[in-house]
């Protein structure tokens, strides 16, 4: 799947650009070359670097289903150069993609067992291909709780999905921000105080879990409380990465490397790093 | 008997090499001691009495910044890669950066492997000098080198009164070797220089337990972070991966970098994994004495010296591994 | 001298005026010195002071801005220091200066002490701390002088020879940063060198890009180099940074009378003017 | 030089002034050669030495600062700061290898258009003298 | 993404009948982001301006290049057009391809088209950086502040508080009046000084919208237009003018007399005193310096050595209505303004460097002022004209023009453009008291631009039979009773020797003390004689470098009194033009601080020549800058200094001006 040399991007075309939040943006992209367009792999926790040329190359996550082969999908939010250039471009533009890089979650795995999402802001992102695929197989799953949760309701990402998430079955959406605004009526709470009121039983469940560092700190405290052990929840870590293949050494941790060994760990795999997570 | 080349001879044997191959051989100016790009003309500028070169020949391989593909922006983006045309002989490097550059290989070839590491890695070849007046920083033979180690280089000279022996470790090497002039002579190798020992052995096992002790931050107060550890240290190799844009050409270009530098974790919004000058510190040994070892075998040190030798405040591997054994009891 | 150094240290940390005393210890050579950091009055012991002592430890001081802390200091340190408080840097408040009088150190390496004296030392005029609070040594009377030989020197090259000794320098950079890392007038939090908008000096190790770091970090340093040649003697490729620096001091110094880090009572040139200022040469 | 080389200037022009005093050349349709690429900046004290460190860096043969006279700043004293940065560079790109004639500060009013010309005129005939700059 | 715009104006055959406009407009459409590229006749005629606003919302742009004129010709008119099209004005950047390329290189149209089209691509690589910027609305405080009570200050509250705004006046003496109090007789009407000016004093005095502060300074000033702060210091007067009636039974009795500094030490005030007689406010203040409690009271603090002084206390025991107030300290009040108007007038030179003249060695040697005080009927000869010596009325007078005027040698260079008439004035009065007088006039030139000037010297010469020698006096000295001028008449090349009985010299005019100081708590410039200095010598006479601040009257430079006045007049019509508004807009092209990058050296707080950076410190003890956005004119000068570039110009950012010069290497 791997183009011959893992540093050349693969150029794809910029097919659509919608905007999920104020300041995240979802990229919707095609292959240029076309006996790839129907061959590309790639699994959910898997990412990719998206270059914008002339500015730099950035690890996002696919937030898309490859099998769907609705385009390859991305959320990126603006935070730095790369993502404001990201940003800049119009359907139509070229960007270059490298990948798939790293580890995914073992759905298969997971096959049989309740799963519990938990995601904050961007974090939701590499969470969606999990939802959509569970949503896809839903008979080989068990109930699927999601919490969504965002700073203020027009930063909850995938809004346009809800209704199809609520609606399908064992599945319950729970959303939440830390401050609504006039027309919010649900939650305001912060995501590890929904996960402690929801109390979702830790007995055959997968606590799958991706939002800033604070708020995971705070959920897996959560989740903890609520019986789950260490090798029940799973996190995809952020590392500044420049290669995704396990050689420039930025997302060191440990023996592991996040863009190779991950992003996907278990809490179990995590409290063994020596440095605090 | 022993196989063995003059010194007119090997230097005359290198400038006819140099007709075919790149030589990147020691050459001092200004009173800095670096590999360089010879040509036949400039033989005679390779220094065959230097102790030690101030940046390590990872150079060649991995240079200080390179290309790795030019963007064209005319209709669609095209993409041009970068390569090398022109097969190399890496001369004159110790035993111990012969090592550093087997420790590179073990992460830059491991699968998948970096195409233009390799590229470069295929087409050179290694010719090594012993080293027989090694300096006082020097430890190689505790990190399992020695002075006189052919184990990673492709040929090993050995300076004697008569000339220098020549053996050849590999096939590369043994091919080369072939058109050199040499003479069958009756030679007594020369005594191998012994250097100051260590306790090396083990720290791997020592390095968890002493993870969150006070020891590296104190360290760490007089580390500047200037990065010259890592840019003269033979087998270090974090990179970083930028555009860059010049009149109009946009090239991709790799270069390196140290987990030392300020910003090496920190996150485009600003978090910081690794936030504190200590736990900065503290990566860079624990990536070359723990986290290296399980995947690639080796600690990540030749024991080359050159980071105690420059480190301008005397952060000092050695010491730091004696500590390290220290403060196990 | 070393038992003065020693015994004020020990006072400092026992009395809590700081916690801390930036100084020298032995290096691992046994031969030469390397900065020491001494937060417990048993540890004082650690302390020399000698030809090797060639660190300017006021660097240290930009991390410890609010924490009360007493440091070992050279005149030319001092003058570091002087700098860093003129750019409200530090709180004179929170120092404790053990000024050093100093004739010139060694040049020195890892395992290695030369007999000459480093750059600095060999222009140098400034034996007495400029700013201290407690001096070690009989305070020199000397009138300054300024001897730029080595610079006139590069100064009557031809323009051509010029480029041609500069690019020899510079091209071997390899653009560690250490230069500036190590320097006392820099502490920016965001370097220019790393900016990224705009982008100042691209990532490329190239010859123009390096001349574009090399020129820029030594003006940034105009009328502000305190000339403790610290750059120079950290550069792992042996670029003569000194000459780039003290060009800078020669003009500054000409042009506007004008010496860093000795007083702070004085304007800094670029932020003054004068109505009658010249253009230089010419006008 | 056999071919001939046509170099080119960067110009930072105060807008007040210089800027102002280079529009008045071309209301006179005093011609000047065409060398110079003006960059306007509100005041010659704008123009950061990382400009011309970097102008130099792209390829101009040679950078042209202009300003007010000394005491007729639009901003009172932007350009005696100018001067005094200029004073400064100067010689010191000259040590590093940039020539100093390929640098020049020249106080242009806005009525001195035909200064302004000259002063371009001048430039790029010292220019083209002492020839391309080698990269 | 930017959405670029190149609108290229032929200017009729300005531009196009040198640069090949096919030939740009095919390059502009290959630069980077350039969406569409079209020419225009006229680009700033109606049809011009219509064609760019459709074009804006046809392509949906967001950039515009206008590549026509100067921006200083037409970027106002194409900001219009573009805010007409809904796009913020400031997403527009204009190319020069008319005054700095078709008019200037008609003599090569291949390299006038290249240059054309390389200028264009500078300004693309800029306007593609380009942000929508705001301009800020301001409120405005609409109270003016006068500082200085002469004639000019008077004027000039007078006219705001005519045209209904509120006012205050800061004089530091204890009287308003200021110089033209001083003074006799005007040229060349020679109307009676006092009379002209005491009825504006009373008119300021009983304006309601004016706040009179006498014995009061300015300290400090903070803000900017609209929204100044400033502290003024009042002066401990020791005497509560709440309570005063200003009967003057206190001024009368005080036992303790000093030289008269109104009188220029030829009369004698009190210790507690009015300046003089017509003073506005008409209530006293008393001189600590001299008054004898207060030196009974330093004897009695210092732990009474030598001679006990009397307590005195006369003023406290007669005062009616126990106005004294032993117990009044200065006190510092700040207040608010919209603007100020400096008035601050001048004072005379005093000649002490001149040896050659006596150095005020010679009790007859007077200078013009103090024969001013001679000549007043209210001053302390009642108008007698006599020697301080003898007391002897002078039959011969000298003048001397230019003393501390137009000598270069002193430092002096410039002409203070009142000596001459006011000197032909006083030989006209002098001939008037006494008949039997001859008034020789030693002068340089004699200048008498204005209107009756030249008849009013005539008038010198011919009336009043006035001896005009041309020449610097060389030296003046006593002989006897008499004072000896030696000179030159340069007219006739022969020296000349006259004894008088009185020499006058018309001294200069030069800022009155402390000038420099206001002017550098207020940041205006001063120039190196302390004058102040105008934003504009002839268009902008009495405005300043700093919005909101004027300046008016004889601090500007030498002036007599109908400029005077006319200056005030001019003043008070631009404050109350200004106040005629609710808001102030401030332009958005302004330094702003990044405060992430900001190292806190504070090298941009001393060089900033509108002190429109100051700084802040942050929770953690940081210092960082922070620009004040009604101040910041925009220079960059700070930005430029900035190590950390820590601080950036909107509209002329560093990433935009790297962009256009590398756009040339596109």
């Amino acid at each position: 799947m791997m183009s011959i040399n893992p540093f050349i991007p693969y150029q794809a075309t910029l097919k659509e650009v919608i905007n999920l939040t104020p300041d995240i943006k979802l990229l919707n992209l095609e292959l240029t070359v076309p006996e790839l367009q129907n061959n590309f792999d790639y699994k959910p926790g898997q990412f990719a670097f998206l270059s914008a040329y002339g500015v730099g190359e950035a690890p996002f996550g696919f937030v898309s289903l490859a099998y769907r082969k609705s385009g390859i999908e991305f959320a990126v939010r603006r935070i730095g150069t790369v993502t404001a250039a990201l940003h800049e471009l119009e359907p139509g533009a070229t960007i270059g993609l490298r990948g798939p890089f790293g580890n995914y979650f073992p759905l298969e795995d997971y096959k049989g067992k309740n799963i519990f999402i938990i995601g904050g802001g961007i974090g939701m992102a590499p969470l969606r291909p999990v939802i959509n695929f569970i949503l896809d197989h839903r008979a080989e799953y068990g109930n699927l709780l999601i919490i969504n949760g965002a700073r203020t309701p027009k930063d909850l990402v995938f809004a346009n999905e809800f209704d199809t998430w609520a609606k399908a079955p064992r599945t319950q959406l729970e959303l939440t921000v830390d401050k609504g605004d006039q027309n919010w009526k649900g939650r305001e709470a912060l995501v590890p105080a929904v996960v402690t009121e929801l109390k979702p039983s830790p007995v055959n469940t997968i606590a799958i879990t991706c939002g800033p560092p604070i708020m995971i700190r705070f959920t897996l405290a959560a989740l903890k409380g609520l019986g789950f052990a260490n090798n029940q929840i799973v996190t995809t870590l952020e590392q500044k990465m420049k290669c995704g293949m396990g050689k420039c050494a930025r997302c060191n941790v440990g023996d592991k490397y996040v863009c190779k060994d991950g992003p996907v760990f278990t809490f179990e795999q995590i409290s063994k790093f020596l440095e605090q997570y | 008997m022993t196989k063995v080349i003059t010194k007119e001879d090997l230097l005359s044997w290198l400038r006819q090499l140099a007709e075919k191959y790149a030589i990147i051989a020691p050459v001092t100016s200004n009173g800095v001691t670096l590999y360089k790009s010879v040509g036949s003309s400039e033989i005679d500028k390779i220094n065959l009495n230097f102790s030690k070169t101030e940046l390590s020949p990872k150079n060649w391989f991995f240079p200080p910044s390179e290309t790795l593909f030019t963007i064209v922006k005319d209709e669609l983006p095209r993409i041009i890669p970068a390569s090398v045309d022109r097969e190399a002989i890496l001369f004159g490097l110790r035993p111990c950066d012969a090592k550093g550059i087997a420790l590179i290989d073990k992460a830059f070839l491991a699968e998948p492997a970096d195409v233009f590491y390799q590229e470069k890695r295929d087409k050179t070849t290694l010719i090594g000098l012993a080293c027989l007046s090694p300096c006082l920083e020097c430890f190689c033979t505790s990190v399992g080198g020695g002075p006189a180690d052919l184990t990673h280089l492709d040929i090993l000279l050995t300076e004697t009164a008569e000339g220098y022996i020549t053996q050849a470790t590999t096939e590369k090497g043994k091919q080369l070797l072939t058109g050199a002039p040499r003479q069958e002579k009756e030679i007594i190798p020369p005594v191998l220089p012994s250097l100051n020992l260590i306790l090396a052995e083990g720290i791997t096992e020592l390095m968890p337990r002493v993870f969150n002790d006070a020891y590296w931050d104190r360290v760490a107060d007089r580390c500047i972070h200037c990065n010259i550890c890592a840019y003269v240290c033979p087998c270090c190799y974090c990179f970083d991966i930028r555009d860059y844009v010049s009149k109009g050409k946009i090239e991709r270009v790799r270069s390196w970098e140290s987990c030392q530098s300020p910003g090496f974790t920190r996150l485009a919004g600003g978090y910081d994994p690794r936030p504190t000058k200590g736990a900065h510190f503290r990566q860079r040994w624990y990536h070359k004495l723990l986290y290296f070892p399980p995947i690639f075998g080796d600690i990540k040190c030749t024991g080359c010296g050159r980071c105690v030798r420059s480190c301008p405040v005397n952060i000092d591997i050695r010491e730091i591994i004696t500590d390290v054994q220290r403060m196990k009891v | 001298m070393i038992e003065e150094i020693r015994n004020k240290a020990k006072e400092l940390l026992e009395t809590k005026t700081v916690d801390c005393v930036i100084g020298y210890e032995p290096a691992t050579d046994n031969l030469t010195s390397r900065p020491v950091f001494i937060y417990e009055p048993s540890q004082v012991n650690r302390l020399i002071f000698d030809e090797t002592c060639v660190h300017n430890l006021s660097k240290y001081l930009i991390n410890r801005r609010y924490k009360p802390t007493g440091i070992v200091a050279k005149p030319c340190d001092t003058r570091g220091i002087n700098l860093l408080l003129n750019e409200k840097q530090l709180r004179r408040e929170n120092l404790f200066i053990i000024g050093v009088v100093c004739s010139g150190i060694r040049k020195v390496r890892f395992n290695q002490i030369e007999n000459s004296m480093p750059t600095k030392c060999q222009y140098c005029s400034q034996h007495t701390p400029v700013i201290y609070d407690f001096l070690v040594g009989e305070p020199v009377t000397e009138a300054p002088t300024h001897n730029y030989s080595d610079i006139t020197e590069i100064e009557n090259m031809s323009p051509a020879q010029r480029k041609a000794f500069w690019s020899e320098h510079f091209d071997r950079c390899i653009r560690c940063y250490g230069c500036r890392q190590v320097c006392a007038g820099c502490y920016c939090y965001e370097c220019f060198g790393d900016e990224l908008d705009p982008l100042w000096v691209g990532i490329r190790i190239a010859p123009g890009e390096n001349w574009v770091w090399n020129t820029v970090r030594a003006f940034h340093l105009s009328a502000r180099c305190i000339a403790c040649g610290e750059c120079e003697h950290i550069c792992p490729v042996n670029i003569p940074l000194m000459l780039v620096n003290r060009k800078l001091e020669k003009d500054t110094l000409h042009l506007f009378d004008f010496e860093p880090g000795i007083d702070t009572e004085i304007v800094p040139p670029f932020a003054t003017y004068k109505k009658e200022d010249k253009l230089g040469t010419g006008e | 030089m056999a071919v001939s080389h046509e170099p080119r200037i960067v110009g930072f022009l105060c807008n007040w002034c210089s800027y102002a005093g280079a529009d008045l050349a071309g209301t006179s349709r005093i011609t000047y050669p065409a060398n110079i690429r003006i960059i306007r900046v509100p005041c010659s004290g704008r123009v950061d030495p990382l400009f011309v460190v970097k102008s130099f860096q792209l390829g101009a043969d040679g950078v042209l600062i202009a300003g007010c006279h000394p005491g007729d700043c639009h901003y009172t004293e932007g350009n005696y700061h100018t001067r005094r940065r200029f004073a400064l560079l100067r010689p010191f790109l000259d040590y590093l290898g940039i020539d100093q004639e390929r640098f020049r500060l020249e106080w242009v009013s806005a009525s001195e258009g035909k200064k302004f010309s000259e002063v371009v005129a001048d430039f790029t005939e010292t220019l083209k003298r002492i020839g391309p700059r080698e990269i | 993404m930017a959405r670029v715009g190149v609108f290229v104006c032929h200017c009729g055959t300005n531009i196009a009948g040198v640069v090949n406009i096919p030939e740009v407009l095919e390059a502009a459409e290959k630069m980077p982001m350039v969406v569409s590229a079209t020419d225009n006749k006229y680009s700033c005629s109606e049809p011009g301006q219509a064609s760019i606003r459709e074009a804006i919302i046809e392509n949906n742009l967001n950039r515009v290049i206008v590549a026509a004129c100067s921006p200083r010709m037409h970027e106002i008119t194409f900001r219009r057009a573009l805010a007409s099209a809904g796009l913020n004005p400031y997403l527009l950047e204009m190319a020069n391809i008319r005054e700095q390329c078709s008019w200037v290189h008609s003599d090569n149209k291949e390299i006038a088209t290249n240059k054309a089209i390389e200028i264009i691509k500078m300004a693309v690589a800029k306007v593609i950086r380009h942000e929508p910027l705001y301009p800020r609305q301001v409120g405005i405080t609409k109270r003016a502040l006068v500082i200085g009570g002469g004639i000019t200050g008077i004027q000039t509250a007078l006219d705001i508080a005519n045209a209904g705004y509120g006012v205050v006046l800061v004089e530091r003496e204890p009287s308003i009046g200021g110089r033209m109090a001083q003074l006799d007789k005007t040229f060349p009407t020679l109307d009676c000084s006092a009379c002209i000016l005491t009825p504006k004093m009373v008119d300021l005095s009983q304006h309601p919208k004016i706040k009179l502060m006498t014995y009061a300074e300015v300290k400090k000033v903070t803000g900017f237009i609209g929204n100044f702060e400033v502290e003024i210091l009042h002066k401990a007067k020791k005497v509560d003018h709440l309570k005063c009636i200003g009967c003057g039974i206190c001024w009368q009795k005080c036992p303790e007399k000093v030289p008269s500094e109104f009188d220029l030490g030829l009369g004698k005030r009190t210790a507690i005193y009015i300046p003089f007689a017509q003073a506005v406010p008409p209530k006293p203040v008393i001189d600590l310096s001299h008054c004898r409690y207060t030196k009974y009271l330093t004897w009695v603090a210092t732990g009474q050595e030598g001679k006990k002084p009397p307590e005195c206390r006369i003023c406290e025991k007669l005062c009616p209505t126990a106005a004294i107030a032993w117990d009044q300290e200065e006190q510092l009040f700040t207040e608010k303004f919209g603007t100020i108007v400096v008035a601050t007038g001048y004072q005379t030179y005093d000649y002490s460097h001149y040896k050659e003249y006596g150095s005020r060695d010679f009790a007859d040697v007077i200078t013009g002022l103090q024969l001013e005080r001679l000549m007043s009927a209210s001053g302390p000869t009642g108008g007698e004209v006599t020697r301080l010596s003898d007391g002897s009325h002078p039959k011969t007078v000298a003048f001397v023009c230019c003393v501390g005027s137009r000598d270069q040698q002193r430092g002096r260079p410039y002409c203070s453009k009142v000596c001459c008439m006011y000197t032909a004035k006083q030989a006209i009065m002098l001939k008037e008291h006494d008949p039997e007088v001859q008034c020789y006039i030693f002068y340089i030139d004699v200048r008498a631009g204005g209107k009756d000037f030249e008849e009013f010297y005539l008038r010198a010469i011919d009336e009043a039979g006035v001896i005009y020698i041309k020449g610097r006096p060389s030296k003046i000295y006593q002989d006897g009773k008499k004072l000896i001028v030696l000179g030159e008449d340069t007219l006739m090349g022969r020296p000349v020797e006259i004894p008088v009985d009185l020499v006058v010299l018309a001294t200069g005019m030069e800022p009155s003390a402390g000038a420099d100081e206001l002017a550098r708590n207020l940041n205006i410039s001063y120039d190196t004689y302390n004058f102040m200095v105008e934003a504009h010598p002839k268009l902008r006479p009495v405005e300043t470098h700093t919005d909101g601040i004027f300046v008016a009257g004889a601090c500007v430079g030498p002036r007599d009194i109908p400029e005077c006045v006319a200056q005030g007049s001019a003043a008070a019509a631009k404050v109350a033009a200004l106040f005629s508004q609710d808001t102030l807009t401030t332009e958005p092209l302004i330094a702003v601080v990044n405060q992430a990058r900001c190292i806190g050296c504070l090298l941009c707080v001393t060089i900033c020549p509108f002190k429109a950076v100051d700084y802040q410190t942050t929770q953690d003890g940081r210092l960082i800058a922070a620009t004040n956005e009604s101040l910041c004119k925009g220079c960059g000068l700070c930005i430029a200094a900035c190590r950390p570039k820590a601080i950036d110009l909107r509209g002329f950012t560093n990433q935009q001006i790297l962009d256009e010069v590398a756009g040339l290497w596109l």
